[in-house]
């Protein structure tokens, strides 16, 4: 439990054997390469609509999602690929639905933006900025009616913090004491806007922590740091004691989607935050203690290759729906035929 | 229903008991909103509930209402069966992101996976000087959404029997309650239980015009039914009670045999729910109009707070017995 | 400027003259008499719609009103008259405008709930809960645009303060140090909603905080320390520093509206309220300080009560509009007509 | 207008030139909205404004959808003009209370005090498969609303001179832009200057069939009455431009020379403004009419991800094309 005044993750070093190290680091692998992939797939147009990558800010979904219980829900946002991927959703089930095939987790109705699958509770997959924060504390109202101890993590962007439905919900949250985890995405850019031209505050932990929430501020380009953080704030909120707020601290490194010219920040800025890529840095600091080698690396990368291909040609193979269904899955009578 | 005695009981009472026997029957389902526990609620139609079910059933909210909206929405994902109750439809503005776009579209953006049980209740309506902002019928922005079903209970039967068939449905429900109707009273059955939400109701059989209306505007337009009887014309009154989907079928027949019709909508005419009733049977009945459909709507204004002004701006049974006069024409 | 640390106002006596303590009393007063009759006139159904009632909280409009400057602008909520009245909007076209007549400030088209006198810079009488907050940060945006000096004081109550309207605003306002004096009437109460059980963070002040923003708290049954509190948050706005907030801990002494049967609080509540009566307390400072005798009250009171007869004589007198004008007003060329 | 050279532009640009210029006329006028400044605009029709104007000028706002349209609100009655951008109509949802309660509502509940000489622009429309979210067409919630004047400039000439003549209003004036037209070339002279708002316009003369459509679908309606021309049906085109007030004039004439409409919206087809539209020339025209009235809306579903569903829920040429065969009927 962090206070206001200091806002800072404990210190120390924090405990890794190999098998761990192994499944972060492919974990952030798969989805960097995932969606490098998907980038080449959208110039090809076998990909359309908005396309948000989540190259950069892997860290958060490798070091959170293993900690969450098949029980516990996930409610994400438009950059979801990397959530979705950490969660469990297969590769193949997630490139068929950026293809909009029938094969896709979706059933290819919603695409980039829509990722859902119920089966995993991953609740999408929401296009409208802090959207999905309601629906998670929702979720959590309900787990806690029916006595469940079950934990909603809620992501979203440091651009929603600006909506008042991110400070309605936190209020709601924070004041019936619901056991939802939030993760305030910061990758100090909505768009083309910084975070020290929308916000008064810039520092969003302090902001949260004036409903009188737990809130902590991490480094989010530490898998490891992040994993930690995420360890505390579970921990807090399993044992029923109310919501709890990490900032994670992150970086775009790619456009916002593939319609920006990146017209708001400079090539010095970004490469500066690449040299902390936290693929990098976590692979330097797993050889460093001796966990990997460079073979390890290497069959990593090609595991994710191989992976995605299979991926790749799953959606390539997929169907489209007939037309005749077109108005299918409005109401439940009609998903039911 | 089925010959159990009948009580005299008003509309407030009617949607309190239908509130009241949802939570008793099934445990998924609890009552949210703006002052709903303690209060009692803004319209009283919770008065009592805080007591019988507690503070976690009958819960009330912060002054948020597109959050609190998405809360019951993420509730009913998660397996419970949320009334949640906006005061009234003019605060539904700020959750209208969160039905639209969440609640009416959940569905169909998962490919079918995730359904939300919701139901949403909201006094709607003029007619109580409460002036421009306080004085919405927005019926036709929330009949404009796939994805959802939109009712107007317009009797005490519907009151009661709307919610519970609502809270069956697998897909987001919205009840419009006219902020009029609640002090009104009707015969009800004791054990009056659920009833369809797919149909309109011919309230007044009638061969001469098909006049329809909904929620407020019924009772308007059966006291112009009555007037125009005097004249010696015969009005068909329909209560459309579903806004969405609506009931095409009943809506035909009807104008098949009276071969005129008048639609009156509280809401501005000119978008209203009306104009989408008449391009309905236009589409479906052009052939058997012998006059033009006409529309008796709210004025294109906002509401204004002086009494004699607001009258004039809403339908009333003289502007829908004039319409029907000229609707009959050559005839009357 | 105070500190979130303390968020007291600075303690001791503050000077006062006899005129300055007529002047308070008046306002004080003549607002008290004008809502208790408004209440009979409901009853006699010549006041229709929704009334609400200022009765307990006037010291707030009698502090702060009087230290705006003519180009200054208001805006308020729905419960507003002892805004309206201590603005300087005269009581008769108040009255006539509760009356629904032509001669009333808002043409008779508003009512209660809708005063408005552009002429006071005086912008309503705004009925959506939050919903004000934006606009008077709009005016504010306005005049720095065009270089004007001017302060706008935006008046809302707790209720308000859940309402993401309110926060999308605080932001707004403290990002671009725009001049608002933010005034949270805080009556404990929203409705029968008490404050603990809307907001997680019961004090006020320490939300505005968490905007970067400055804030006070103070008691709002003092008409001294609103006073003190209003100068100081004025002199820091108009200074071109930004907005300031003030929270005001008052009591709203009758129900919500005429429909509340007043069920959430306890009869011992409001009488341990009333006895903290802003008029009663400051009579008898007054007094103390030997700056007003009985003589005084009792005049004061007939000054009140006689100008209030006036102003129902004027509003009965009044017209109603010809209702062949319903559409007036909804553009600009018809209202021009 | 008056001779001046015509160049090629696109509606991106002529919408950067419309605001330029007014930025360039008046010190009043100011751009706000999300991205609109560093960013350039999500889609670029802003680019290059910040550097001429600089930031209080051209000032990006946060993601606060409800108080920034507000903010606006408030600085048209301190005396600015500003053009307030919402990113698109998906997100307007959030700001309706504002547009409704506040924008269109001041005037009239102040008794005539309050004008709101406030533009919104936003872009509108689907067709880039943003799915369900992101592809609202929701004209028709605003052009319900008195107070407004709602305008949907589909050419390069009306996206420059519609923003002007938006901008000389006293009263709140919102412009649909739909998304697909950005891209879009068309032929302006280099002077153009404001155009009138309270006019549709006939795009096309002809004399079998009127067919009507705004924004998004004019350019499918054309294209619609090309093929009918292959088949020897003469459809005249109208292209509403202006959503509220709408002008019935144009209408009621094209009508009663065709005698039959088919009425295209990229709403969803129940409640939509083809419904308003339907119901005003039935009130209008009825006895002109030798068919009934058609309309080609959108399907009623979300916008589904996958090109071929989303072109199959649109309206399209070949949709037009078949309505309208359909309604000329026998004759064909
Ligand atoms: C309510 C709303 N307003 C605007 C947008 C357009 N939009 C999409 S993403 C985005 C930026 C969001 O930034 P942030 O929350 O920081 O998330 P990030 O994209 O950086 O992950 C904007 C403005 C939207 N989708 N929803
Ligand atoms: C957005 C909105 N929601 C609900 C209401 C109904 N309502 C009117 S006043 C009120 C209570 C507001 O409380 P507060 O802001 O504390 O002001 P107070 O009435 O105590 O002065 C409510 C819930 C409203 N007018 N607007
Ligand atoms: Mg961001
Ligand atoms: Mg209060």
């Amino acid at each position: 439990m962090t206070s206001a005044a200091t806002l800072e993750p404990p210190p120390g070093f924090v405990p890794l054997d190999r098998a761990h190290a192994l499944s972060l680091l492919h974990e952030m692998v798969l989805a960097r390469r995932f969606e490098e992939k998907c980038a080449q797939l959208y110039g090809a147009g076998k990909i359309r609509g908005f396309l948000h990558l989540y190259v950069g800010e892997e860290a958060i979904a490798a070091g959170v999602m293993p900690l969450l219980d098949a029980e516990d829900a996930v409610v994400s946002t438009y950059r979801e690929h990397g959530h979705a991927l950490a969660r469990g959703i297969p590769a193949g089930a997630l490139m068929a639905e950026l293809f909009g095939k029938v094969q896709g987790c979706s059933h290819g109705r919603g695409g980039s933006m829509h990722v859902f699958d119920v089966s995993r509770r991953f609740y999408g997959g929401n296009a409208i900025v802090a959207g999905g924060i309601p629906l998670a504390v929702g979720l959590a109202l309900a787990d806690r009616m029916q006595g469940r101890a079950r934990v909603t993590a809620c992501l979203f962007g440091d651009g929603a913090v600006a909506e008042g439905a991110f400070h309605e919900s936190m209020n709601l949250a924070a004041l019936w004491k619901l056991p939802v985890l939030f993760l305030c995405e910061n990758n100090q850019y909505a768009m083309g806007t910084s975070l020290e031209r929308s916000e008064s505050q810039p520092n969003l932990a302090l902001k949260a922590r004036s409903y009188a929430m737990e809130v902590e501020r991490v480094d989010g380009m530490d898998v490891l740091a992040v994993q930690a953080a995420a360890r505390r704030g579970l921990d807090y909120v399993r044992a029923g004691r109310g919501p709890w707020f990490i900032e994670l601290v992150t970086y775009r490194f790619r456009a916002h989607s593939a319609y920006d010219p990146e017209l708001y920040r400079t090539k010095d800025e970004v490469a500066t935050w690449k040299a902390r890529d936290p693929i990098a840095l976590f692979t330097a600091l797993a050889r460093e203690r001796g966990l990997l080698g460079d073979d390890d690396v290497a069959s990593l990368e090609r595991g994710a290759d191989d992976e995605i291909s299979a991926a790749i040609a799953l959606a390539e193979a997929g169907t489209l729906e007939p037309v005749e269904e077109l108005t299918r899955g409005v109401y439940a009578e009609e998903a039911a035929r | 229903m089925n010959g159990a005695p009948a009580v005299k009981v008003t509309y407030r009472e009617a949607v309190r008991a239908a509130m009241r026997e949802a939570m008793q029957r099934d445990a998924r389902v609890f009552l949210m909103g703006e002052d709903v526990g303690r209060y009692g609620g803004t319209y009283a139609c919770s008065l009592g509930l805080l007591d019988e079910f507690g503070p976690e059933r009958v819960r009330d909210t912060p002054l948020s209402e597109g959050a609190f909206v998405g809360v019951g929405i993420g509730a009913a994902i998660g397996g419970m069966r949320p009334i949640v109750e906006i005061m009234t439809v003019n605060f539904s503005l700020l959750a209208l992101d969160q039905i639209l776009n969440n609640a009416a579209t959940l569905r169909h953006m998962s490919g079918g996976q995730v359904g939300v049980p919701l139901v949403l209740r909201m006094a709607t309506g003029a007619g109580r000087q409460v002036a421009a902002q306080h004085s919405h019928s927005l019926e036709n922005y929330y009949a404009h959404i796939p994805g959802l079903k939109v009712l107007a209970p317009a009797t005490v039967e519907d009151a009661r029997g709307m919610l519970w068939t609502a809270l069956l449905d697998p897909d987001p429900v919205i009840l419009f309650e006219h902020a009029t109707l609640y002090g009104t009273e009707g015969e009800l059955a004791e054990d009056a239980g659920a009833v369809p939400i797919d149909r309109a109701a011919v309230r007044r059989a009638g061969r001469d015009v098909t006049v329809v209306g909904y929620g407020g505007t019924v009772a308007k337009a059966l006291e112009a039914a009555r007037m125009l009887a005097e004249r010696g014309i015969d009005a068909e009154v329909i209560d459309l009670r579903t806004l969405r989907p609506l009931d095409d079928e009943t809506l035909v027949a009807s104008v098949r045999k009276t071969r005129r019709a008048v639609l009156v909508d509280e809401g501005w005419k000119t978008g209203s729910l009306a104009g989408e009733i008449c391009a309905r049977l236009v589409e479906r009945a052009f052939y058997d109009l012998d006059a033009p459909i006409a529309r008796v709507c709210t004025e294109e204004v906002p509401i204004p707070y002086p009494k004699h002004l607001e009258d004039a701006a809403l339908p009333q049974p003289g502007r829908i017995v004039e319409a029907v006069l000229a609707t009959v024409g050559g005839r009357g």
